[in-house]
C-alpha cells in the first residue's frame, strides 16, 4: 500500500517534472504570439508617410493573422464578414461607375502609402499587381484571379455593380482574410477612384469587357 | 580610386577567353537627381586590353555601356602563365589598370 | 456561320494571349540565363574580401579573428548555418549583425558607425556591410544550408519569425503571406516564392544577396526583408532588428538540406 | 516583323549606319583609335539629324552576323547582354548601336589580327529597340539587327 502510494507520487512528480521541462522547451502559441507583436513593435522606426501606427492591428488584421494564411474557422470568418460589410458606404448619388479610362490608370498605377512615396502624390489601386484585366495588358499578376469579362459573364446588372464596388471598397466582407485590400475601409482610394475602377470592370464600353 | 577590375583569362584550346567586370557608374548623363538636377554623365570611354606588348582589342565606349560593365571576348595564342593586361579610361579622366594570369 | 466566325475569332484571340504569355516567360528565362555569365556581385566580393582582411577602425586590426560560429577566422561555409546562437553576446545573430558585432568588439568601431550605411547607393555612398557580406557568404558557394534550432533561444527567434511572417497590417492588410503564400503566383510579370513551403523556400533563400540589375548594387537578405516591408506599406524595418532575425532565421532553417548558390544575379 | 520595321531597316538605319561611319572616322586602322574617343560618333543623336547631315550608300545587311545571347526580351533595360560574332572575312571591327537610344551608339571594337571577330558585352536600352551590329570587314561596313523588347517589372516601385 505505502509502496504503491510512493510509486504514484514518484510517477505524478515525473509527470509534472516533464510538464516542466515541456514548458522550458516550447512556449505555448499564445506567448509566442504575444512575442511576435511585442518584437515588431520595437523592429520598426516611422518612417515619410509611415507611422508606428500602422502596426496596430484592427480586429480583422489579429484574426486573419492568426489564421496563418488559411481559411479562419467559420465562426471566426462570419465574423469577420459580418463587421466588414457594415463599413461598406455607397455613394449617396446613387451613381456606382464612373470614368472606366480613369479606373484603367488607377489599374495600372501602383504607387501609394509606402513610405518613399510622396504623401500629397497620387494613390494608385495597383490592380495589374494580381489580377489580369484588359486584356492587353501582358503584364499582370495572379495572386488574385482574372478579372477579363468582369461584367460580360456576370451580366451588367445593378447588383453585380454594388457587388464589384462593395468588394473594392472591403474586400474582407465578402471572404474574409482575401488578401485584396479594403481600398475604401482604409482610405486608400476616394470615392470617385473606387467608381472609376467600378467601371473598369462593369462598363459594357471598358476593355475589360471585350 | 576605382575598385580593381575582376579579370579571368583561361586558356582555351588555342584561344585565351578572357572575361572582365569592371566597377565602374556608367552615368549617362540624362538622369537627375532628388532636386532635379542633372547628375552629370560619368563613363569610361577607352579600354584597352594588351598581351604581350600588343593590343588584343581596343574599344570606345559611350554612356550606353551597362553600369559595373562586362566585356567577354577571345584571342589566339596566349600560355598558362602569360600576362593579360586591361586598361581603362573614363571621361573624367579616372584610370585603372589591372592584370591577370592566363590560367 | 455568324457565331462559327465570332467563335473562332475569340479563340484566335486567346490563344494569342497565351502564347505571348509563353514567349513572355520563355523570353525572360533566356534573359536570365544570359546573365549568369558575368555577375558584377564578384566586385563586391573582392572589395568584402580586402575589407575583410585590413586593419580598420581604432584598433586597427583586421576581421580575420571574427567568429561567425565556426570559430575564429572561419569563412568558409559560416554562412550556411546563419542565423544562429552566440554565446558571447547571448543574442541569436544573423550575418550581418554578427558582422557588426566584430566590428565594435575586435575594431573598436561604435556601434552606429558599423550600421550607419547598411545599403549602399553609387559611388559615394558604397558599404562597407554590403560588400563584406558579399565576401562571406560567397565562401559558403555550394554548401548545404544548415541551420540549427537545437538551442531554445534559436527555437524561440524561429517560432517568432513564423509568426512574423503571417503578420498582416498596415493601410493594405499586408503581410509576407499576402504574396508568398501560395505557388505559381506572381506580381505583374515577376514571379514569386512560395515561402510556405520548403522548395520555395530553398529556391529563394540560397540565391540571397544578389546583385540587383535594374538598381545596379550587390543586395544583401536585410535588404530584400527591408524593402519587403516598404512595399507592405509598413514603416521601415531596421536594420539588424529582432524582428529582421526573427523573419530570417525561419526562411533560413527552412532551406535547410539545399545548398546555398549566392550571390546570385537578379532583375 | 512588320513590313514597315523592314523598309525602316532599309532607308532608315542603313544610312544613318552609314552616317555614323562617316562622321566618326573612328575606324584608323591600327593603334590610333585606342586612346581616342570619337565624340561626333557617340553624339548622333537621331536618325532624322544624322539623315540630312549625310546621304548615299549604306552599310549591307548581313547573315554573317550573328547574335549569341542577346535576349528577344530583357526584363531590365538597365542591363541586356549582347553577343556579336562577325563571320566575314578580315573583320576589323564591331560596333553595337541601339537605335532608340537618345544617343545610338553605345560601343566600338577594334580587332585585331588574332582576336576572334566575337565578343559580348552589356548595353543600357531606354525602351523597346532594334540593337544594330555594325561590322567593318576589308574596308567595307555591314550590320544584322535584333529586335529585343524592354520589360519593367512593377509592383509598386
Amino acid at each position: 500500500m505505502q509502496a504503491r502510494m510512493i510509486a504514484r507520487i514518484l510517477l505524478f512528480s515525473a509527470l509534472f517534472a516533464a510538464v516542466l521541462v515541456g514548458c522550458a522547451i516550447a512556449p505555448s502559441d499564445e506567448r509566442i504570439s504575444a512575442d511576435a507583436s511585442a518584437m515588431i513593435k520595437n523592429s520598426f522606426k516611422a518612417r515619410g508617410q509611415a507611422g508606428l501606427d500602422r502596426l496596430d492591428q484592427d480586429d480583422t488584421q489579429r484574426l486573419c493573422s492568426q489564421a496563418a494564411g488559411k481559411t479562419p474557422p467559420r465562426d471566426v470568418a462570419e465574423r469577420i464578414e459580418k463587421q466588414n460589410l457594415a463599413t461598406i458606404k455607397y455613394p449617396a448619388d446613387g451613381k456606382l461607375l464612373g470614368d472606366w479610362k480613369n479606373g484603367e490608370k488607377i489599374a495600372q498605377d501602383g504607387r501609394g502609402k509606402q513610405y518613399s512615396d510622396d504623401p500629397k502624390g497620387p494613390v494608385g489601386g495597383n490592380c495589374y499587381a494580381c489580377h489580369q484585366l484588359a486584356p492587353q495588358e501582358l503584364a499582370y499578376g495572379t495572386i488574385g484571379p482574372s478579372l477579363y469579362r468582369f461584367g460580360k459573364l456576370r451580366g451588367y446588372t445593378v447588383e453585380t455593380q454594388r457587388y464589384a464596388y462593395g468588394k473594392i471598397f472591403n474586400s474582407e466582407a465578402f471572404a474574409a482574410c482575401s488578401t485584396m485590400p479594403r481600398f475604401g475601409h482604409n482610405g486608400i482610394l476616394s470615392e470617385q477612384q473606387i467608381k472609376d475602377v467600378t467601371a473598369l470592370l462593369m462598363d459594357p464600353a471598358s476593355p475589360v469587357n471585350q | 580610386m576605382a575598385d580593381p577590375m575582376k579579370i579571368r583569362a583561361t586558356l582555351v584550346g588555342d584561344s585565351t577567353e578572357v572575361k572582365v567586370l569592371m566597377s565602374h557608374e556608367m552615368e549617362t548623363g540624362q538622369r537627375k537627381d532628388a532636386q532635379g538636377a542633372v547628375i552629370p554623365a560619368w563613363f569610361i570611354q577607352n579600354v584597352t586590353v594588351a598581351h604581350g606588348g600588343t593590343t588584343v582589342l581596343a574599344a570606345q565606349w559611350g554612356p550606353a555601356v551597362s553600369k559595373n560593365p562586362f566585356l567577354s571576348f577571345k584571342f589566339k595564342g596566349g600560355a598558362k602563365g602569360d600576362k593579360v593586361t586591361i586598361a581603362w579610361v573614363d571621361n573624367r579622366g579616372d584610370k585603372r589598370t589591372d592584370e591577370a594570369t592566363i590560367a | 456561320m455568324r457565331l462559327a466566325c465570332f467563335a473562332a475569332a475569340a479563340c484566335a484571340a486567346f490563344a494569342f494571349a497565351a502564347s505571348a504569355q509563353n514567349s513572355t516567360t520563355e523570353g525572360i528565362a533566356k534573359y536570365r540565363e544570359a546573365l549568369q555569365e558575368g555577375n558584377p556581385a564578384e566586385l563586391w566580393e573582392a572589395r568584402g574580401e580586402g575589407l575583410w582582411k585590413a586593419p580598420r577602425g581604432p584598433n586597427k586590426v583586421s576581421l580575420e579573428r571574427c567568429d561567425l560560429g565556426l570559430g575564429a577566422g572561419i569563412v568558409k561555409g559560416a554562412y550556411a548555418q546563419l542565423p544562429k546562437y552566440f554565446a558571447d553576446a547571448d543574442r541569436v545573430m544573423d550575418l550581418e549583425t554578427r558582422l557588426v558585432w566584430c566590428m565594435v568588439k575586435l575594431q573598436g568601431i561604435s556601434e552606429a558607425d558599423a550600421k550607419k550605411n547598411p545599403f549602399g547607393n553609387g559611388n559615394d555612398k558604397k558599404s562597407d556591410i554590403e560588400a563584406l557580406v558579399a565576401y562571406v557568404t560567397s565562401e559558403s558557394r555550394g554548401v548545404k544550408m544548415n541551420v540549427s534550432v537545437a538551442h531554445p533561444k534559436e527555437m524561440q527567434m524561429y517560432r517568432v519569425g513564423e509568426k512574423i511572417f503571417y503578420f498582416r497590417g498596415g493601410p493594405h492588410d499586408f503581410g509576407c503571406v499576402t504574396c508568398h503564400g501560395a505557388d505559381n503566383q506572381r506580381i505583374r510579370l515577376q514571379d514569386l516564392p512560395n515561402l510556405t513551403k520548403i522548395e520555395g523556400t530553398q529556391k529563394a533563400y540560397t540565391t540571397w544577396p544578389a546583385y540587383r540589375v535594374s538598381q545596379g548594387e550587390l543586395r544583401t537578405f536585410q535588404w530584400r526583408l527591408n524593402d519587403c516591408f516598404r512595399q507592405q506599406r509598413f514603416p521601415e524595418l531596421e536594420f539588424g532588428s529582432d524582428a529582421s532575425i526573427a523573419l530570417t532565421m525561419f526562411l533560413a532553417k527552412n532551406a535547410n538540406g539545399a545548398a546555398f548558390d549566392g550571390p546570385a544575379i537578379k532583375r | 516583323m512588320n513590313r514597315r520595321r523592314r523598309q525602316v531597316l532599309k532607308s532608315g538605319s542603313g544610312a544613318t549606319l552609314l552616317a555614323l561611319v562617316a562622321a566618326a572616322g573612328w575606324l584608323k586602322p591600327g593603334e590610333a583609335s585606342a586612346q581616342s574617343w570619337n565624340k561626333a560618333a557617340f553624339d548622333t543623336k537621331s536618325m532624322a539629324d544624322t539623315m540630312k547631315a549625310l546621304g548615299g550608300g549604306e552599310p549591307v545587311q548581313s547573315k554573317d552576323i550573328v547574335f549569341f545571347q542577346t535576349p528577344d526580351i530583357a526584363e531590365n533595360g538597365a542591363v541586356v547582354p549582347v553577343g556579336i560574332t562577325s563571320n566575314i572575312p578580315k573583320t576589323e571591327s564591331i560596333a553595337v548601336l541601339i537605335e532608340k537610344n537618345p544617343n545610338m551608339l553605345a560601343a566600338v571594337f577594334d580587332i585585331p589580327p588574332g582576336t576572334e571577330p566575337s565578343l559580348s558585352t552589356r548595353v543600357k536600352m531606354g525602351q523597346s529597340s532594334n540593337i544594330y551590329a555594325l561590322v567593318k570587314a576589308d574596308g567595307k561596313y555591314y550590320f544584322a539587327a535584333k529586335d529585343v523588347k524592354v520589360t519593367l517589372g512593377g509592383c509598386g516601385g
